[in-house]
Order: C-alpha cells, then structure tokens, then sequence
C-alpha cells in the first residue's frame, strides 16, 4: 500500500485563496467577484493585491453570476466566490443562461459545500450542488481533497476556457497530496491499487477513503481508491477498468446520494457493465447544525462508513 | 389572547426565571422589568455565542430592544403557542443568523424553556445556528438564513390573514445589508402594488455587514427614499436601541397599518450594542467572544432576570 | 397487449387547469399564485370564478415562491403557476430554504417543460428539473403523461400534505388514460406486461412507450411497460420486480439523462440488482427552436428510440 | 471603425439589399432612409413571426425605432464584426423574447445575411425563439430570454471596458414588465453604487407585458422616481416611436456619460406600434398574425427597402 501523509491539516478554501493571489500575479486577465463573504472565501489577498481587479458585489449573488458573465466580454477571466448554496442554488437559472449555454469563460468558487459547514446548520449546508452543477451542459465540475489540490486546480481552471464549478469546503482537512502538482481536469488520480473493491471518492472524503483503505488491508481487502476530483466530465475509462478488477465500488461524496456522483456512477455502470455499488453519502435528508466532525459521524460520511459499505458491496459480488 | 390590553400581570423575577415554559405567554408588567429583559436578552446572546464559539453576537445585541418591545409590548400573541398562524400577530425573521436573539426572548416569553438555550447550535438541538420549523421549535415559522427570503413569506402570510378575516398584523425584520439581495425588491413593490397594509417591515439599519459597512461594502444610498419610491408608508425610529423610542415607534406603525400601503419602519441601531468592543464595527457580525471577552462583556451587563 | 386508445390529443396543461378548476369549487384553502402566465397555464378559469383566492405576482418568481409558502400559515393551500424552468432553476434556493426545508404545504405547478415547449428555445426549455427537485429531501415530484393523468394529478397533491412539484408540457399529446381515475402518489402504473424489457417512461414519452411497445411485439418481444408518474418518492418495488422477469430496463423522459429519472432507477439498481440499462432522455445538451416533434425526434425522444434502445439492451442481458 | 462621424457614405437600397453579409457595417445616410428602415424592420418583424407561426410582434414593433437608431446612428460599432467585445460600444437585449426586431436590425447592418430572417425560429437555425450565442450569430453578445439577467451582464461588460482602458459604451434594453424581476434592482443598485457611468440601460415602457398592462398585473408605481431614488442619472424619451426623437433622447442620454452615474432611458413606447390592430394591447405580446393580418399589417407598412 502507498503510504500518505497528512502534512499538516488546512481547509481547502485556504487552497482557492493561495491559487487565486497567484493568479493575480501571473494572470492579469484573472478577476474576482465576491458577494460579502471575502473573508470565508479566502480572498482578501487578492483584494488587497489587485483591489482593481477585486470587485464586491454585495449580497446580491444573481448579479454576480450576471457581471462575470458581461465581464468576459473584453477577455476578462472572472472567479465568483460565495459559499456553494449561494453558488449554486440560489443562482441556477443565472448560471444556465449567462454562463452554460451562453458558453461564458467564468470559474464559479464554492466553498463551505456540504455538511462540513457546520454550526450554521442546514439552510447554508448545500448536498445538492454537484448534482445542480453537473446537470447543466458543458459544465466542468470539480471537487478538490485538500489544500495542496485546491490550489492547483484553481490554477488549472484559470488555463481552461470555459465555465467551471469548483466546490471546496470550510474545515482544515489532512493535507496530503503533493504540494506542486499539476491537475488535470477531468482525469481521476489513483491513490491505492487493489482487486477486491473499487472506492471513488471526491472532496473531504478522499482522506476517508484512505484511511477506510487501510482499516479494509488490515482485514486482508485491497481496495482500490480513485480521487475522482472530477465529476463532470467523469473519467469513466478510470472507472470502468477498476471495477472490471474488482466488480464492485463505493462511491464517497459529502453530497445526496440523489443526484451527485454516485448516481453519476451508476448510469455509467448501468450503461456499461452493471455492478453492484454503496453509496457513502447523505441519505435525502438536510443537514444540521453540529461541528463538522459530528456530522461527519451522523451523516454516515467518514472512513468508518466506507468501509462498512465495502465490506457490504463486497459480500454483494 | 394575550394583548397589550389584558396582558398577564406581573411576573416575579423569580417566577419568570423558574416557571420557563409552563408559564404560558411571559410579559413584562412595566419599562423597568422590560429594561432588565433587554439585559438579560444581551447576556443571553452572548452566552449562547460563547459556549460553542459560533453565531451572530453582533446584528443579535443591536436588536435586543426591538425584540423585547415587539414580543412584549406589541404582538396579540395566543396564550397557547399553537402555531397554525391564525387570530394572532405573527412575526417572521428575514436575517436569520440573528437568531440569538429571537431564540432569547422567545425562551423569555414562554415559547420553550430558556433552558434549552444551552443547546444552541449543538448536535439534535432545535435551535439550529438559523431558526427552522424543522425541528419544531415553538415560536418559527419558517427556516430563513439564505437571506433575501422573509419579506415574501409576511406577505404571504398578511395574505392568508386577509383571506382569513383575521385583523391581525404580520410583521418581519430584515438587515440592511439583505436589502442587496433583489428578491427584497421584487416583495416590497409586490406589496405596494397590492396594498398590503396588515405588514410592518423593519430594517435593521446598524449600518454594517460581513465585509465591512454597508457603504464600503455596497453603498445603498437612501433607503427611506428607496421604499418611498416603491410606494410604502416608512417611518424612523431614530434610537433604535432605545426601548422606549422603539416601542413609540413600532406602536406608530401598527397605527399607520390598515390604510392601503405597507409599512416600512427603518430601525436606527448600533452592531453590538451594549458591549464596547462589539458596537460600530462589523467585526462582531459572526464572530463569538472568548472566556476573557465574554466576562467583560457581561460585566457591562450586569442586571439580570436570572442567566439559565 | 392491452390496447390503449387516444381519446383526443390534449395538452397536459389543461388537465392542470382543468384540475385546478375544480379544486377551486370542491377546497376553499386552495389559492393559485401565477407569474404572469396566467394563459399559458390554463389558470384563467380558476381566475374568473375565485379573482379573491387568485395572486398575480408579475413577472417575479422568487417572491412567488415565498408568498405561497408564507400562505401556508394560516393554512391556505397555494398552487403556484409558471414555465418549469422558472418553477425550478430560479427559484431553486427559494424552494430549497422557505418549501422544502420548512416543510410547506406548496404545489408548485410547471408547464412547458422539456424540448416540447418548442420555438422559444433552449433557454426556456429545462431539461434538468426533475433533478433539481428531487435532490431536494421532502419532496415529491410528479411528471404526469396525459391530460386525465395530470387533471388527476392536480387533485390528488391538493389532499396530499407537503411540498409538490408537479410538471407537465405544452403540446397537445395523445389523451389515453382513463377519464376518472384515482391518482396515487408514488404507485407506478403498470400498462403493459412482458418478460422480455421493462421499460420505465414518465410524462410525454409514456405513450411514445407504448407505441415502442407495440413495435417491439411485432418483432416477437413483449416489454413491460411502466408509467413511473411519480419520480420521488421512486417506486423500487414495481421497478425491481418488473427486473427480475425482465432483466434489462429502458429508462424514457424528457430530461436530461444526467440527475433525472434514470439515474434514479441507475441508484436503485445499482443497490439491489445491478441491470444494464439504457436510456432514452437528452444527452446532456441544450435544446433548441423547432417544432416539438421535430424535437422529439432530433433529440432521440421518441418510440424509434425506444425501440432502439430497447433492442440494445435486451441484446445486453 | 464605424463611427457617427466617420460613417460610411450612402448606401443605395439596391446595393443596401444586395450586399448582405458581404457589406460591412451598413449604415443609412438620413433620417429619410432610416424612416423607411423602421419600416422595413416591421415587415420583416411580421414576416418572421408570422412565417413561424410563433415569437413576439408587440414589444418588438414598438422597439424598432429604437434599434434603429442605436444601431445606425448612435453605436460606434467594429466594422469587421469582431466579436471580442472591444473598442466598440456593445448591446444587450434583456428582454430576449423580442428577438425579432433585433435579428431584423443586426440583419439589415450587416451581421449577417438579411436571408437568413427566414430561419427564424427553424430547427438548426442560428436564429433562436431567444438570441443565443449558443449557435455563434454574430451581433449577439450573450443569451437572453430569461428575463431580467441583462443589467447584470451589461454591467460586467462595463468594468470589462473600464479596466481594458476601452472609453466606449455598453446599451442594454429591459422590457418594463421585466423591471418586476428582483435581480434588476440589485443591477441598479450596484451600478449606481459602484458609479458604473459608461452604461446606458433603456427600459421599454409599452406598459404592457402578458397577462395584461403593467398597471393590471403588477403596478410599478413611479418608474423614474425608483431609477432616481436608486442614484441613477434618468431621463425619458416620451416619443419613443418618433424616431427623431429616439435618436436625440439616445444622443443625450450618450451626453451624460462618464459623469459618475449609470444611465437610464424611459422610453415610452407602443406595444405593437406600426399595426393598428395590434396597438396598446398587450394581445400580441406573443402572438403571430395569420395570413389574412399579415397582409393588413404589412399594408400598413408599404415603405421597404426590399424584403428578403
Ligand atoms: C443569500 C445569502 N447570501 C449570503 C449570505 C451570507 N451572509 C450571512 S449574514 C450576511 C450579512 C448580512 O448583512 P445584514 O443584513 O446587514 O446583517 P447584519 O450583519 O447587520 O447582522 C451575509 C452576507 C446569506 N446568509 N444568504
Ligand atoms: C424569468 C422569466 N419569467 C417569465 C418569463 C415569461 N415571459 C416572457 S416575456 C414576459 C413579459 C415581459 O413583459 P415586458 O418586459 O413588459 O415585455 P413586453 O411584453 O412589453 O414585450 C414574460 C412574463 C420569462 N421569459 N422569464
Ligand atoms: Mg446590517
Ligand atoms: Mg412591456
């Protein structure tokens, strides 16, 4: 088993900030929006480096998503950032005509996705915006594990052209991937090598996944875990080797198990070679209010879950 | 029914500390007790904030007097808490991360026990970090966090009221800074437009939001002139963290209602207010104090009904 | 094979207002709020006979949204009336925070979804609706088949107690199920019997499913077929035992295949019996101007490709 | 670049029919050729929508003076049709659902081939029931049809300019009915907020919009008073179907750029001006006429540069 070390635990967002303020410096048609949450989304390196570039839109998330639509017109590369419900949710219809079908260069950047948000409770506790973003054509979706991978894919997104939802997330998390990677949108990362279950995992649950993978080569299953950061576009040749080894998968998102990445994955199984699958994810329900780790626990989102899911989708072979 | 004309009586600070929710309908007999309230809704926020170092200390402590008078003073409130929002006021918080504040003085009017505040923001607690009918806490009547949102919901419910023949008023608080969001706008030129004039909104006018002031942020301009613009009847409350300007004044709304125009009521306050280092800043918007801070800060508050 | 007759081409909408008329009369706690479409959805009627007890809100959905959950309290039962894209995708987190999550008794009734809405285009065409409400806990989600369905339909969700989100469509199509019929939320229909396919269509591709069918036994092979009305909660139990005859399944909506029905079936099989499956729905692209058959049929949403992909997938088992 | 003051000479009409998409940047010499443009803007209106059996006569009839005269007399626009969106002024239509006037005058400027009016609305056309750049027409900056997203992106396209140092302007157009979408009124508060002063947002004020006039449907109270109230510069063209004064309102309205404020234009418009029939009804909001109403309407339109 490869061995992964947690350098130090940082939140994801910090990520974002870090790729950001070095976009600023190496990509002066980079700009940011951010609708009164500069600080939760780690932006205020940016503002105070490139205040001309910085523009705060007030809490007004529908012309957000509008103004970095009209500023890519003159070649402007515009970041959002609000917390993913605000992302998302509150400006579907904004995102769909403005920025996806409109085929807008604009990064959309999310944090404080899922149950993770915490103590803020369920109206700010998104669990549907993979399955939102994912759902819209031509959109790319991506959802990072930890800080060093954060930072590299906003740094990714700023080279693609074309509208890009990326979710990160609120607390500090194991930081574990290598510090100068390069992302590849859309081309999964395989983190262990095993025969007798595949996991793919995305954002907060790819650490879990790990250790679950661990817990499992204790009692004697190799499992196989895939980062799958992105989700749309799905790397299905990724997916479908593996589980052609292993002829099962769990799937791991901080997400409902309706519409997100697992029910992504099920289509492409269906659609290819049917095979069984758990789900580690929350089960139609709304979040709560809590600290991240409890709802972690409660939600059925952790390593302790994935395992439990492994050891019954294999059983289920 | 418990109005402002046959209200309870007095109730003994001891009484009010101990009968928590089986006291139906906790009011206040006099300014004096009401004033105590309004301290011990402050220590309550703060409390509430502290123990699991999340919330909104901030827009809460420059709301306290206006709670207290409208919960107190204004609202015809059903002595039994049934919730199927009929023959009484209701009240609806726009800017739910205020909800320390709303929590405190629904505890303190015999919603639910003002122990409970203890669970604030924890796990399996009702009182999740923004109000919600989800868990069934007495006293919500809709969830609201996602800003933006409330304003509409009064008038559906003014409507319901309306529909119903029930003559009672319905009435809402937003911040000023949720006034950015467009879906305000869409609701306050509805409500002209139809001439809901059973609803009295207040803006929370303390001048701050996440990022800084609302100027620096995303200068508003005149708001008064803004809802004249959009055809409300809008009144001042200059001292909004002055109980008596502020019952004065939402008294003067509510006889402003039923004459073909809804009500805007902008509410001067102060973040903060009522503890130095919190007030005039947006610092304190979402921010909890430590051990140290919360001392000081109840140590400026020093009168109470009774902590839980 | 059952025989199934078309009694009259109709717009489902009109069973929506037809509905809706009626309720009107028989409940005097249902009021209907419109955002300026009032004709479009065939809301006029109730309009004349109860102007006090019908809500023009003008060209602002958002505020729709909130006032008719705001009417709960007080125990009003509001149907609320616009284009599904603007039922859905624009007032997602309006949905989400004041219906959903506060558990409101909202009907939120969506015409011309899908491509068949026509010449306007992609931008009023929602092909991801399905998806966006049922990602959202609590809610039930209707796409009825025919104007009889759907007239039923509208009375049975003002009985029910909670959030609805009820879609239908603008063309006139083929009116075949019964004039009086019970509608049961959540209770698949089953239309035709066979061993050799199931097939799972909702909305305007039932009956497409049913001349499919037709096709299909000429050549020997008897398909089931199921009207799945009722996308949330998803009836398992009719899907999963139509598959153990039937061991293949054709998944049939106007929807993108990305989040919406058939992925939900992908879910259910995926966690009990994993099935090959195909799926007739768009392929994760925009819609376009055009007549709605011309889209229908560009957009592969017809018998013939039913037919095809049912063959594919029997040709799979 | 095709400027008011390095315009190109005249153009005949039978060239003017003739050249197409060949001809860059076509522009009318007097306000006698623009009379009859007008005109034939109308025919081609009626032709398309009726060809098509569906799309939006009534707000596009009203508008054609409007496009008119931006189009030809006021927009400094690329000649080669660059679209990148610099060192040009740009357009936006909000109210997408009039495309019909707006294909006809990208037509007749040159976009693209007069012809292809006849796609309109036709599976595979670049001619969407709503502009799109989805299918790459040329002329059309962003999709639209949803209502109320085009301040928003105008605004964006405004800072784009700024920070590019590119001194020209951004237009838009809204619909009044479209005003009633909320997220307009965070667009107009933001622009007045952040002194976005190179925008120029014109707002169709038939009174009209679907399900009746404006004043049945959602009263909009005192349009001017809100525009001024939310910190815009505001001024009325209260001809809007004279084009005469549709060109001197826009040159005016260009005037008062750059002067710390966005501006607005109300223009008072005709719902399906041009076509007595279809007049100050909101009837033919989004209805075609058949071929009996064609014929009257497009009699009452004989002037014609040449119909495709
Ligand atoms: C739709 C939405 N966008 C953003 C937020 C995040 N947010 C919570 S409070 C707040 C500031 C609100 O300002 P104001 O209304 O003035 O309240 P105050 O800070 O004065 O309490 C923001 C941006 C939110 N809750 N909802
Ligand atoms: C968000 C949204 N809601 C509803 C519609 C449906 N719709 C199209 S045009 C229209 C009326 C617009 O009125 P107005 O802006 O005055 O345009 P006019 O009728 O004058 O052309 C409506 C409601 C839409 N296109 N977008
Ligand atoms: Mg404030
Ligand atoms: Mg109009």
């Amino acid at each position: 088993m490869k061995k992964y070390t947690n350098t130090g635990s940082k939140d994801t967002r910090s990520g974002f900030g870090a790729g950001l303020t070095q976009l600023g410096k190496t990509n002066s048609n980079v700009v940011a929006l951010c609708a009164d949450l500069t600080g939760s989304l780690k932006m205020d390196e940016f503002k105070e480096n490139h205040p001309e570039r910085f523009f705060q839109v007030g809490i007004a998330e529908a012309n957000m998503i509008g103004m970095a639509a009209g500023m890519t017109i003159g070649g402007k590369i515009p970041f959002t950032g609000t917390f993913a419900n605000f992302s998302t949710g509150r400006v579907y219809d904004q995102i769909r005509q403005s920025v996806a079908y409109s085929y807008k260069n604009v990064k959309i950047c999310a944090s404080h996705a899922g149950v993770t948000l915490g103590e803020d409770g369920a109206t700010h506790q998104i669990l549907e915006d993979i399955g939102l973003m994912k759902m819209l054509p031509g959109m790319t979706v991506i959802n990072t594990c930890d800080y060093n991978q954060t930072k590299a894919a906003t740094l990714a997104i700023a080279e693609y052209n074309g509208p890009v939802y990326l979710r990160f997330g609120r607390p500090k998390v194991a930081n574990f991937t290598q510090e100068d990677q390069t992302f590849e949108i859309g081309k999964a990362v395989h983190l262990q090598e095993g025969n007798d279950v595949t996991i793919v995992a995305s954002g907060h649950l790819v650490w879990e996944a790990l250790i679950a993978a661990e817990t499992l080569n204790e009692q004697g299953l190799k499992a196989e875990v895939i980062n799958i950061h992105t989700i749309k576009p799905l790397d299905n040749k990724a997916i479908l080797n593996s589980v052609s080894k292993t002829r099962c998968i769990v799937t791991a998102e901080e997400h409902n198990f309706l519409g997100g990445l697992g029910e992504s994955v099920s289509r492409v199984l269906a659609e290819n070679t049917p095979t069984p699958q758990e789900f580690v994810a929350t089960k139609d329900t709304f979040g709560e209010s809590g600290t991240p780790a409890q709802l972690m626990e409660k939600y059925g989102l952790n390593a302790e879950a994935i395992v439990k899911a492994a050891l019954k989708v294999i059983a289920r072979k | 029914m418990v109005n402002n004309c046959s209200r309870i009586g007095f109730v003994s600070l001891v009484e009010y500390v101990t009968f928590g929710a089986e006291k139906p309908n906790i009011r206040m007999s006099d300014l004096q007790n009401l004033e105590a309230l309004v301290t011990q809704v402050r220590r309550d926020i703060l409390r509430q904030v502290h123990k699991v170092n999340s919330g909104h200390p901030g827009g809460s402590l420059g709301c306290a007097e206006f709670f207290v008078a409208l919960y107190q003073e204004l609202m015809d409130r059903n002595e039994d808490f049934s919730m199927d929002g009929k023959n009484e006021d209701i009240f609806f918080l726009s800017n739910g991360h205020i909800s320390p504040v709303f929590y405190s003085v629904l505890a303190r009017s015999g919603y639910f026990p003002v122990d409970e505040l203890n669970t604030f923001r924890l796990l399996n607690s009702r009182l999740q970090g923004h109000p919600t009918t989800h868990e069934g806490l007495p006293g919500v009547r809709i969830a609201s966090g996602s800003l933006g949102q409330g304003i509409s919901a009064a008038i559906g419910a003014a409507l319901s009221k309306k529909l119903n023949n029930d003559s009672h008023l319905v009435y809402t608080l937003c911040g000023d800074g949720e006034l950015q969001e467009g879906q305000n706008w869409e609701a306050i030129m509805y409500a002209a437009g139809n001439k809901i004039d059973n609803l009295v909104v207040t803006i929370d006018l303390n001048g701050q939001q996440i990022d800084g002031s609302t100027d620096n942020v995303l200068p508003m301009g005149n708001i008064k002139g803004k809802f004249q613009a959009f055809g409300w009847d809008v009144l001042e409350i200059e001292k909004g963290n002055d109980l008596d300007a502020v019952i004065t004044g939402l008294k003067n709304a509510k006889s402003r209602t039923g004459n073909g125009k809804p009500i805007c009521i902008l509410l001067n306050t102060v973040m903060g207010n009522g503890v130095d280092f919190m007030m005039h800043t947006h610092a304190w918007h979402g921010k909890a104090p430590n051990d140290e801070q919360l001392k000081v800060a109840l140590s400026q508050n020093p009168i109470t009904l009774g902590d839980y």
